[in-house]
């Protein structure tokens, strides 16, 4: 077993919970590595969405933003953006939605607009992009985020897109049909929602963290489920692959750097 | 029918002190000799539309040209934040910017209403989200047959709409292709568009009978501007400098650097000078 | 993901009797063949939905298939009349026939808010005509924020959508070029769909990057059917039999004749048999 | 001076209405051998649309339906049936639409939907097809009609498109900003509405036709305006053009008839 970081560790994890039946919207960073890992692995139809139109693309490298030329090179075909709010994600046709935020409450509301108030922030976040529409329209959302105090609050000052809103079946309560967010990927453990409460609870501890490092790192009381497994070490595979696909996106972007203005 | 003239000509005929200017692009094509020629004419008073601010909407909020902007998704793409944009709404530098802020989705439905020469867009949106509580340019509508209530936007309407394109013919059709985003709907929403395009051609040979075109009898100008979307790309032509988006977050994220940037990099700058963005990129990606 | 099957699976599989069925094609691309081998299996009681009904539907009304139809436009295009919907509707033969009658611009936006996962549509409309007063199924919409009032009407959602492509691949994606019409919107806004294609090849290699593909995970089932928009058209394959649609009037003019027809032409055939059309049309264009 | 049928006056006369800036939705039949006669002499750079989606479109030969595939192959561009309704109709960017019908009334309003009544008519028409928004969204409205009393009748059994309703301003009334009927253009003659109380008025009567063969033809009692023009006979080339077309269409027609099953 090779060695590999807390980091690596939360994309190899978030990799795995996809599928090769999955049409997925991916936003960029953790959830881009994430599913074209999958898609590298264990997933090689895995359908994958940007938001900048691209439908059904393989990039060989990461983009660095959401409409890379990369994306629409390797996508079985693009469309416009309203086209893809209205006809693809509004209409339903997405399964996965892989969202990540500045920070995110027990019941997996996020915040990526402002700290502090809206009208005087303290610091303004560039805001929501698709999330709000994300995380109602998609079959499911994921979220992957590093598990720190100040991204796991106890209470956001916004909520710029809805998970669980007060917990419960407030989801259906707003006309909701779609699950919402079924798991938090962080960079120490899986936490998954209550079935009852929709409170955030760990359910898999990554290799070589204990239960006071989560619960130092949480801003609320975190909780754990009754039975908590450990989440198995990234495969030789899975690391290779995570490795390549880095290398590749770092040569890239290093590349383009040295001809630019 | 699209008048085919300078960049200069262009913004000076179209562009005007106070408009409601949306500059499109997602990520692809962003017309960026365009903002800089705005800059160098001294527009001001804009209040500016556009999904993804980015790098050109923090060049032209940094030099005070905008009174406010409605928008979707305010960062530098894969780097971080605006710091030009956060230094006017957080400490109001240079001036202070009313903002209006939307989903993607919702900046999407409305570009595509005003397109459609409707006075809204209805669309499942901001279901327990907090943006409906700080803009009151958010509204419902009630299906008048199930009852169901959707969420509502105003149709954006610009003065002026400014994107680049790949290339036009000689009659200023227009074609665009790739991550075409927002740009049709936004031109069709606008009283006046011009478009930036990569190269003027004899035939404009589209690949597709369905290609993304836009006719030459519903854009207003059309100007020569090769690299004019450097440092966003233009497919077929050169690619995204993603370096010059990472070297960005250093230059503005203090006031000096981000002024003596301006005054070097536009101020004393021509729209000719993207060529040569366009094709050094070019030539490494041949 | 689309299975890729025969015909008659195809239509056995997704077409049940009472459902309401969708077959776009706008003068291109109709689903003929589909059409016909539905009346072979016998499908009853169907509430037909198509902007332009044309000689496929006046073949399905004609042998009785169908209890209702929604359309905007139900005529011989070029010729006259459709006289077994006359038949139909004036003297209800072979049995009475529901309809729900709209405008082109209203069934276009229906369709479009069905892919859009919309209740209803609204549109500048139906200003100053009659529809509205035989038709309860058109109502308004008063917009939120400039108190504008505009025509509205329900999605179309059918249980099952049929149309015919240019080409698919192995996986089920397919291309549609040319008079693309309100396909995708159609098959978008279905339960269901069946896509009859020309060709099936091993690379879709559309044209554009902005092609208009429908990925096979949005479709339920493609059936390789060559010539089978015949007497319609296929863009790049075969031309419109302009002289069959002429035909078409005294075939369907009298009860006989017409029954006569499809019992020869429909009944006894097989979809193999559009390939004929296709092949010996393809061969005249050469 | 060649000999010239009603018919051919008729198109000829429709033709010359239309200007090189105009943008114009072709109907088929009548206005579509009008706007190509029109591309063919005085305005070469007409923009002609169809509403299958056909932007820009030069035909060499005249289409028997509105989505025949020359109209696609000789287009600019070729769009989607509801971006072509919602971008372009409604989006106000056509300046003339071309309707015909199978009944006017003597405010322009025509029906093409049912004779008799609605729900048992004794002749069910085709319908309204893009007409009921072609006739509120073009800047104005051209129609072309041979005028007979069957076709220009005291009342309408149903008013499929709007022309000018009751007359007067009822337009303005209904919220619609748009010109409506600005000519009507028979075998006969040219009508326009009057300026006060837009009743169609007789302005031009083509050569040879005499004012009671007008009056006979027509099921209400027809006005004619203070001064009558006589409209000038088709020239050699708008004849030799109009023939031409319609010469190239028979073939191609005729020939595609050959190989039809």
């Amino acid at each position: 077993m090779t060695d590999f970081t807390p980091t690596e560790m939360m994309t190899i994890a978030a990799a795995r919970a996809l599928s090769n039946d999955d049409v997925c919207f991916v936003g960029i960073g953790a959830p881009s590595a994430a599913c074209n890992v999958a898609r590298l692995t264990h997933a090689p139809d895995i359908t994958l969405i940007y938001e900048s139109g691209t439908i059904g693309t393989k990039p060989d490298v990461l983009p660095l933003s959401i409409g890379d030329g990369e994306l629409c090179d390797t996508a079985l075909f693009t469309v416009s953006v309203p086209e893809m709010f209205r006809y693809w994600l509004q209409g339903g046709r997405i399964t996965t939605g892989f969202l990540g935020g500045a920070q995110i409450d027990r019941f997996a509301n996020l915040n990526t607009t402002v700290v502090g108030p809206y009208d005087h922030p303290k610091v303004r976040l560039p805001g929501g992009g698709g999330a709000p529409e994300i995380a109602s329209n998609c079959g499911r959302i994921f979220i992957t985020m590093a598990l720190t105090k100040r991204g796991f609050v106890e209470r956001l000052p916004f909520v710029t897109s809805m998970g669980h809103g007060e917990g419960g079946n407030h989801r259906e309560r707003l006309g909701l049909s779609t699950s919402g967010p079924t798991r938090v990927i962080t960079d120490l453990c899986i936490l998954e929602p209550d079935p009852e409460t929709k409170e955030l609870t760990v359910v898999s501890m990554h290799p070589g963290i204990a239960r006071d490092q989560i619960a130092g790192n949480c801003g609320w009381p975190i909780k754990f489920a009754e039975t908590v497994i450990e989440t198995p070490a990234p495969t030789e595979t899975e690391l290779v692959v995570l490795r390549d696909i880095n290398a590749r996106t770092k040569k890239a972007h290093g590349a383009a750097g040295k001809e630019a203005a | 029918m699209a008048r085919i003239v300078s960049l200069a000509e262009a913004v000076e005929e179209n562009v005007r002190d106070g408009d409601t200017v949306a500059m499109e692009g997602f990520t692809h094509l962003i017309p960026y000799a365009a903002g800089h020629e705005m800059i160098r004419q001294g527009r001001t008073d804009l209040f500016l539309v556009r999904m993804t601010p980015d790098i050109l909407y923090d060049q032209l909020i940094g030099v005070g040209a905008a009174r406010g902007m409605k928008f979707s998704w305010g960062g530098n793409p894969g780097v971080g934040s605006l710091h030009r944009f956060r230094d006017a709404v957080e400490n109001q530098w240079p001036r202070p910017i009313e903002i209006e802020e939307h989903s993607h989705a919702a900046m999407a439905n409305a570009y595509e209403a005003g397109a459609a020469n409707l006075p809204f867009a209805a669309f499942r949106g901001y279901i327990g989200a907090d943006l409906p509580k700080v803009n009151l340019n958010i509204g419902s509508v009630t299906c008048p047959f199930t009852g169901e209530v959707l969420a509502a936007v105003p149709a954006i309407r610009p003065d002026v709409t400014i994107i680049h394109a790949q290339r036009a013919d000689r009659k200023g059709n227009v074609l665009i292709e790739g991550i075409v985003g927002v740009q049709k709907e936004a031109v069709l929403a606008a009283r006046r568009s011009i478009v930036t395009v990569e190269e003027i051609v004899d035939e404009l040979d589209p690949p597709s009978p369905n290609s993304v075109v836009l006719p030459g009898w519903a854009v207003t100008a059309v100007a020569h501007v090769p690299g004019g979307a450097f440092p966003s790309y233009a497919h077929g032509y050169y690619p995204r400098s993603n370096a010059f988006y990472i070297r960005w977050d250093e230059i503005a994220r203090d006031r000096e650097t981000f002024t003596a940037w301006i005054r070097e990099n536009v101020l004393a700058a021509k729209p000719e000078d993207f060529a040569r963005h366009a094709a050094k990129t070019a030539a490494k990606v041949a």
